[in-house]
């Protein structure tokens, strides 16, 4: 990191309170150090005290290897696939000057709200053999099969394609402050559009494409709905689900193997932190950061509908088509009956809205948990992320590390642990946190802090240390200068954050299933609650109208900021 | 590269930062672009990399129409250099990184300089004089360094076309003089042509082949430095060129001028001005023409403001209609901040008539 | 007293003599569907208003590892559980971790189902069952052959023992038994079955028809086929596994009388009857079974040595695991 | 305010950008930092500022310790205002809200500011000449325009201690020159210290109560405008601030120097030099002090460089040992690249001398 923020970021901490300095590092042992240690220890624990045995166990049995080297595989191919889909469709977002790109947005965003089951479910219909790629293929000549999503391929690509819209999020915004001067200097040294943006573009662009790469890699470490529903079938092993496969087993060792599975699966999640710390070493901050909306590239009309009709078909497959089988589900009569009119039916709409008092509880629950979660997390993960960006000390940076393990532990690993830490905190005393929904709200806050972390890092590593001196000189005091000067700049990225984390909290499921209570349920376990009953059409119509409303609150905030707009621009100057 | 540029505008919003402007460069020469803040030469050098699109009108280089409204060759495809008033320093560069990026992807790149990049990078870096600095990031480097830096990477390629955005704003006299040589003997040296923007008005008067005067958006007059300097054809230009002060009186003929406030009512004779000028009852006398006396007999007036500038100290004197500069020689009398001086042209009442003949600029 | 709680005493006086003694919080882990839960609770707190039950469900194998945990944690918050099969209770009786309990309404339950230590009582009966797709099967067969035979090559669906409890108890049984061993999952694996995480996935791949057959819990099939899914189920007449829903009181309960009171409830013939109008098939004799599934008296059972399979479930997993491996 | 630098380090990984720096500025004085590219000005400014914490040495405002290793009074708790180099202007604010911010939030604001911001935001656009762009964002400003956006924002709040990098240096002339009188009357009205940074030796001399000239992180000389032109104490500051030529010689006594190159070994009397140069047989002179013939005796050269710079010319001349700058009236006869010429000193064989008394600089 630059040296002279390693100077300057002395004073922020000197300056802070020092209750504040104290209370961070408080929170951040007690919320995300302790569940970790547990887990540690837990794997150390055998009926002879600690040791290695489970280790030892573990690591001899071929099983492990086989399934550390399928977890590789698959966790790198798919976050090389979001890494590409994502930079590509924010660059495209960013600089080109195709239309619509609001709702091109939206769309992209569609695969994180929609449950993972339903997409894989959709796509699996959709590769399957009477589905329609294998149609096209039929018509065109050779021996073309599609690709068999029951295997290794299979699930890389869905998984890229579940976590790309992670990259693009974190990436669309940095693409847009990045000075457009910086690659008008590489056009005039004669660079051609493609090196520029590999050699400029590219890496200024790092702090998101490495915050976003490195989410897109945790998620798909932790992920286990995509590995358990392509991978059982055939066979394949994640650490995921071979973490569960241990914990549902029986005898004593049980936990202790599954955790010393889980301890391997964080040195995962350590060494993606480091290989992101690589990348980021050389990323430096430009002087000026301005959200700079303009297109970049204007493309011939030509073009332009090429590249617009390309984006849109892979939305279409991508988001479209899940969301149609979706609701086309949940308008069936029964599951597995064809889509004919006689068949349609609004029951299982009339259902959840109007009969099941658990689905209205658990949208409020839901709602009001992640909205406090993502409140509490915009004040804490930007304060964190400031401190690790203005003060990269080895200290900050182990913070940083330790709070993206419960993103990647996968979520009963993560909920075990939350037992182990918080139904005793002290042995012998149980404060009644867990049993409560309270428990939820630790919970989700220690998994999710990572992504508005990343959100607002990424953002303030685009901003020159000299706005907030010039403040400072202004006579500024810490509030001010968060509140007139930085708090604007970093608002994309913090927003970003925010966003993920309110959407993945909003629809949470493995933490949750483990650590409810009674009047608590949240969203994701009404779902799952209805697939396990074997409701599926009902489990389809509670997504859609999910969806739904996540899409009119994305309407209604895009005409506010329209309306908005139009009053600026109406008091402004211009025209 | 031979340039034309035809009746170009250009408009953000609401602001016409450039006004139909025509220009025409000739293939090697020395072009300074000069004019005050906010007046579009930023813009005009943007329009001929090409990084923006006029508004209306067209540029052509060597015959070849490469910027109209919706229409441009792309900056890489031209064979340019650039400087950039803001430097435009890659964060994640060091300084070597930033000579070497044109080197390695230039494609009008001679190939005696494509074979011996390693070669070439040294020799920029002496010229800019940042060899001890080469792995620096440009966030370890000073203001003036990184404007250095900013130079190095526009003439490393040696393009046919160096465009160069205020490239010594940040540097002290001694270095400036330096970079100055170095820049001409570039010039010299490579035959390319330069379009070199500056505030700075003996910069481009040293400097350039032909001198553009620009003010709002618009040229006020194009020529040789020494046609600017000495024949004005604006208010404008006597002014800023010549920082001038702008005598009221009479013309008695094209080389006799009365001035209003003169006591004596005697005649300036042999003094040279422009018809535009002439026109206006103006006569532009620069401010080391004159000199002080505390008698005698002139335009008086009363010392407003003195600024010692080493050899020399600049007056500020209010005669009552206006105020008048002067630059006098520091080891001359002092007058000070009050004084009731009387101002008279030098070299007694006659202005020695330059040799070259008034030409008149195509624009203004 | 217990005499008192039987559900089909009606005697109100005694009734509420005993309502007034029971009372308090009692938190109940389930496996149950979440409807079905909280009908078997509202039914319980009509006739024990003053207990408040709070309900704790998810599928099985996260019901006992919350359970496990919170043991080692502390202690078990828990007061009364049920969830999928006895094996699972054999491994928490193991651990020690349940209450001995012997309820009257026991005696109305088949001896097979009631733990010979008294620690947990069957609560109805789940037969692993045939389904078949309506549309693309005509000819229904009778047997689990045919899972193994031409018909259903790359036709049949199952879910891994590995990921589900039931699936685990089923190959145990299966294993077991001498038409079975382990020929049949030979069978099932040369006919290469689709293997699923749970008995959902298997469901929707037999409704929608992308398989012909599946092994699956009967209760899932009843329903979709009441709704109007393409499915039926069949009662092969080698016999089906069947697991009990056992539920048990944990060793540590706050409120014993509660948890005892609530046993009792669920075994009674008013729970019975209770869980058959849920779609399930009863435990307890003399009650109907609900459309479409045949009652414990109708049913030929498979079933194997609890303890041993208890003992065997690790290397039996291993053994499936090692014969499904070598795709 | 009364500021103390006390023996300042600054130690950047293996650079040392400042090297045991003394100073120290009275309350209300008008202090120019003056030195070549990289010396270490902004360093010395941001350490005044407070942003950075010195490797060694200490600073004192007011008699209190602002600024140590590891402890430092936070800028915001100090009566300053700046303007930065790089301008650090944000690009979410419009013109003015840039002046507007300080005047909301400095911590030290005069009463009669706090209560009429409106007004005062008036003034400061009017001052820096931007009325008609108070509601332009950054990104659509000129160069000049941004600076003058950095300059206001830091005088609006009138605080004690105004730092200033480079204030200027994106303006012509003419707005140079009237920004000046601007910081002049701002520095007379609030009587505030003002420390300048600057790169431009006229800027200093002009304006400066005195001038601290720097060179590689080190303090050459300490004095008044007049002292460090008249009396450099080091061959750096001559040649820096004078652009003197360094003439090898002997010093026959305090005042009379024999050129080495004379062709007629004449002396040079009433010439001023300090013990420094003299010890080192060098002779500061001034290009003015010299003037050109193309016969006669005296120094014997060849014309190396000829540029024109308006009223003067300047010439750079090889004389064999060493090149010579002179700077001649453009209006004298001209000589061209490759004349033979020969260089005497002007106003026959003296040198007015200065009439304030030699002041040996502290620091040097
Ligand atoms: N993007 C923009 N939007 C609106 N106005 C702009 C924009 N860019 C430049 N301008 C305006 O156009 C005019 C010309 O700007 P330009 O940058 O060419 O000036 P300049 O001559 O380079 O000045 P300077 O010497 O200060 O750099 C200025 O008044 C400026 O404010
Ligand atoms: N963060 C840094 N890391 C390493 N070296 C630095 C750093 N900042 C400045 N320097 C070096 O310290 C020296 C002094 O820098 P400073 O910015 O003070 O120069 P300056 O006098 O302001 O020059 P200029 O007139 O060019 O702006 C320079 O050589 C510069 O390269
Ligand atoms: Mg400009
Ligand atoms: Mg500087």
């Amino acid at each position: 990191m630059a040296r002279s923020a390693t100077n300057t970021g002395n004073n922020v901490l000197k300056y802070s309170p020092s209750f504040l300095k104290a209370l961070v590092f408080f929170l951040v042992i007690l919320v995300f150090f302790i569940p970790v240690v547990r887990l540690i220890i837990l794997s150390f624990n055998s009926e002879n005290g600690l040791s290695l045995d489970h280790y030892y166990e573990v690591l001899h049995n071929p099983v492990t290897w086989k399934t550390i080297y399928n977890t590789f595989i698959i966790v790198t191919g798919a976050t090389l696939i979001s890494v590409l889909l994502g930079l590509l469709t924010a660059w495209i977002v960013a600089y080109t000057n195709i239309k619509h790109k609001k709702l091109l947005q939206v769309f992209i965003f569609l695969p994180f709200v929609i449950p993972s089951y339903i997409t894989t479910l959709a796509w699996t219909q959709f590769m399957g053999i009477n589905g329609p790629i294998a149609k096209i293929l039929n018509i065109l000549p050779g021996n073309l099969e599609p690709i068999n999503l029951y295997s290794l391929t299979g699930i890389i690509l869905v998984m890229g394609l579940s976590h790309y819209p992670l990259v693009y999020l974190l990436t669309v915004g940095v693409l847009r402050k990045i000075p457009r001067e910086l690659v008008m200097a590489a056009n005039v040294s004669g660079s051609s559009k493609f090196t520029s943006f590999r050699k400029v573009t590219m890496p200024l662009a790092l702090p998101g494409i490495a915050s976003g790469g490195l989410l897109a890699f945790l998620a798909s470490l932790d992920n286990f709905g995509i590995p358990a529903f392509l991978g059982i079938p055939a066979n394949i092993r994640v650490l995921s689900t071979y973490i569960y496969e241990q914990i549902i087993g029986f005898g004593p060792s049980a936990f202790a193997k599954g955790a010393t599975l889980s301890v391997i699966l964080g040195f995962f999640a350590i060494i993606g932190t480091l290989i992101q710390w690589l990348f980021l070493r050389r990323s430096k901050q430009f002087e000026t950061s301005r959200e700079d909306k303009e297109p970049r590239v204007i493309l011939s009309k030509k073009r332009r509908l090429i590249i617009e009709g390309v984006l849109w078909i892979f939305l279409i497959v991508t988001s479209i088509v899940p969301l149609l089988s979706m609701a086309s589900t949940s308008l069936i009569r029964a599951y597995g009956l064809d889509f004919t009119l006689q068949n349609l039916s609004f029951k299982h709409y009339e259902f959840i809205l109007f009969s099941s008092s658990k689905a209205q509880d658990a949208i409020q629950n839901s709602l009001q948990l992640a909205l406090v979660v993502t409140f509490i997390g915009i004040f804490v993960g930007t304060f964190i992320a400031y401190i690790r960006v203005r003060k990269p000390s080895l200290f900050n940076k182990t913070i940083e590390v330790i709070i993206g393990i419960p993103y990647a532990l996968p979520g009963t690993v993560l909920a075990l642990a939350m037992i182990f830490t918080w139904l005793e905190p002290i042995p012998g005393w149980n404060p009644g946190i867990y049993g409560s929904i309270l428990i939820l709200y630790i919970a989700y806050f220690t998994r999710f802090l990572i992504l508005q972390i990343r959100g607002s890092v990424t953002s303030l590593l685009q901003i020159d240390v000299s706005m907030e001196h010039a403040a400072r000189t202004s006579g500024a005091t810490p509030y001010h200068k968060w509140r007139k000067i930085l708090i604007p700049l970093i608002l994309p990225g913090l927003l970003s954050g925010a966003f993920l984390v309110f959407l993945t909290a909003l629809t949470e499921l493995t933490v949750s299933s483990l650590l409810w209570s009674s009047g608590s349920e949240t969203i994701g376990l009404v779902i799952y609650n209805f697939e396990q009953a074997g409701y599926t059409t009902n489990s389809t119509a509670f997504s859609t109208i999910i969806v739904l409303l996540i899409l009119i609150g994305f309407s209604v905030i895009y005409l506010l900021q329209k309306l908005w707009e139009r009053k600026v621009l109406q008091n402004g100057y211009r025209d | 590269m031979a340039t034309e540029i035809k009746n170009i505008s250009k408009v953000f919003g609401s602001t016409h930062a450039l006004n139909s402007i025509n220009l025409s460069i000739k293939d090697g020469e020395f072009i300074a672009i000069l004019g005050p803040s906010g007046c579009g030469k930023t813009t005009l050098l943007k329009l001929l990399a090409g990084f923006e699109y006029p508004s209306d009108g067209q540029i052509f280089i060597d015959q070849q129409c490469v910027g109209e409204k919706n229409n441009s060759t792309p900056p890489e495809k031209r064979n340019i250099g650039m400087v950039f008033q803001s430097f435009a320093l890659w964060p994640h560069m060091d300084v070597k990184d930033h000579i070497k990026f044109p080197l390695l992807h230039h494609r009008f790149l001679a190939d005696d300089l494509k074979n011996n990049i390693e070669k070439r990078i040294e020799e920029v870096l002496n010229i800019v004089e940042l060899q001890s600095l080469s792995k620096r990031m440009p966030h370890e480097l000073s203001g003036g360094q990184k404007q250095r830096v900013a130079l190095a990477r526009a003439i490393a390629p040696k393009p046919a076309l160096l465009l160069m955005d205020e490239p010594l704003s940040s540097l002290d006299a001694e270095l400036r003089m330096e970079m100055r040589k170095e820049i001409q003997s570039l010039h010299r040296l490579t035959g390319a042509t330069i379009v070199y923007v500056t505030h700075d008005q003996e910069e481009a008067l040293a400097m350039a082949d032909r001198i553009v005067v620009m003010n709002d958006g618009q040229i006020q007059q194009v020529g040789t430095p020494r046609e600017i300097y000495y024949q004005p054809n604006t208010e404008f230009v006597a002014k800023f060129v010549g920082k001038a002060n702008l005598i009221k009186g009479e013309w008695i003929n094209e080389c006799t001028f009365r001035p209003h406030d003169n006591t004596d009512h005697s005649l300036w004779i042999n003094i040279d001005a422009s018809p535009h000028l002439r026109a206006k009852n103006l006569c532009p006398i620069r401010p080391e023409q004159f000199t002080l006396s505390a008698t005698g007999s002139g335009i008086e007036g009363i010392i407003k403001n003195v600024q010692f500038q080493g050899k020399e100290i600049h007056y500020t004197i209010d005669i009552g209609s206006d105020f008048i500069t002067i630059h006098e020689d520091s080891q001359n009398n002092n007058f000070s901040v009050g004084d009731l001086v009387t101002i008279h042209l030098k070299h007694s009442e006659h202005i020695a008539k330059p040799t070259l003949n008034y030409v008149k600029s195509k624009n203004s | 007293s217990n005499s008192e709680t039987t559900g089909s005493n009606n005697n109100e006086e005694n009734e509420n003599n005993e309502q007034a003694n029971i009372e308090g919080d009692l938190s109940f882990y389930t496996s149950q569907p979440d409807e079905d839960a909280q009908k078997l609770v509202d039914a319980f707190n009509g006739v024990y208003p003053d207990v408040n039950v709070e309900i704790f469900r998810s599928g099985t194998e996260e019901v006992v590892s919350k359970l496990l945990a919170e043991n080692q944690a502390g202690e078990v918050q828990a007061d009364v559980l049920l969830v999928a099969d006895a094996v699972t209770y054999e491994n928490l009786k193991s651990e020690d971790l349940l209450l001995p309990y012997k309820s009257e309404e026991a005696s109305e339950i088949p001896e097979a189902f009631v733990d010979k230590d008294e620690m947990y009582t069957g609560t109805k009966i789940m037969a692993t069952v045939l389904a078949v797709n309506t549309e693309k099967v005509t000819d229904l067969p009778d047997s689990w052959s045919v899972l193994t035979s031409e018909e259903a090559k790359e036709q049949s669906v199952m879910p891994s023992p590995l990921y589900s409890g039931a699936a685990a108890y089923n190959l145990g049984v299966l294993t077991r038994n001498d038409e079975f061993k382990w020929d049949f999952y030979n069978g099932l694996k040369a006919n290469d079955v689709m293997i699923t995480e749970g008995n959902g996935a298997v469901q929707q791949a037999v409704a929608a028809g992308e398989k012909s057959y599946g092994i699956i819990v009967d209760y899932l099939v009843a329903r979709a086929k009441a709704e109007g899914s393409p499915i039926d189920l069949i009662y092969p007449n080698e016999g089906v596994p069947v697991i009990t829903e056992p539920i048990a009181i944990t060793k540590n309960t706050k409120n014993e009388a509660a948890a005892k009171a609530f046993v009792d409830f669920v075994l009674s013939e008013e729970g019975q009857q209770l869980a058959a109008e849920i779609g399930y098939t009863p435990i307890r004799k003399g009650i109907d079974a609900p459309e479409g599934l045949k009652t414990i008296e109708e049913l030929k059972v498979l079933d194997a040595d609890l303890s041993e399979m208890y003992k065997a479930r690790e290397s039996d997993k291993e053994q499936f695991s090692n014969l499904f491996g070598d795709h």
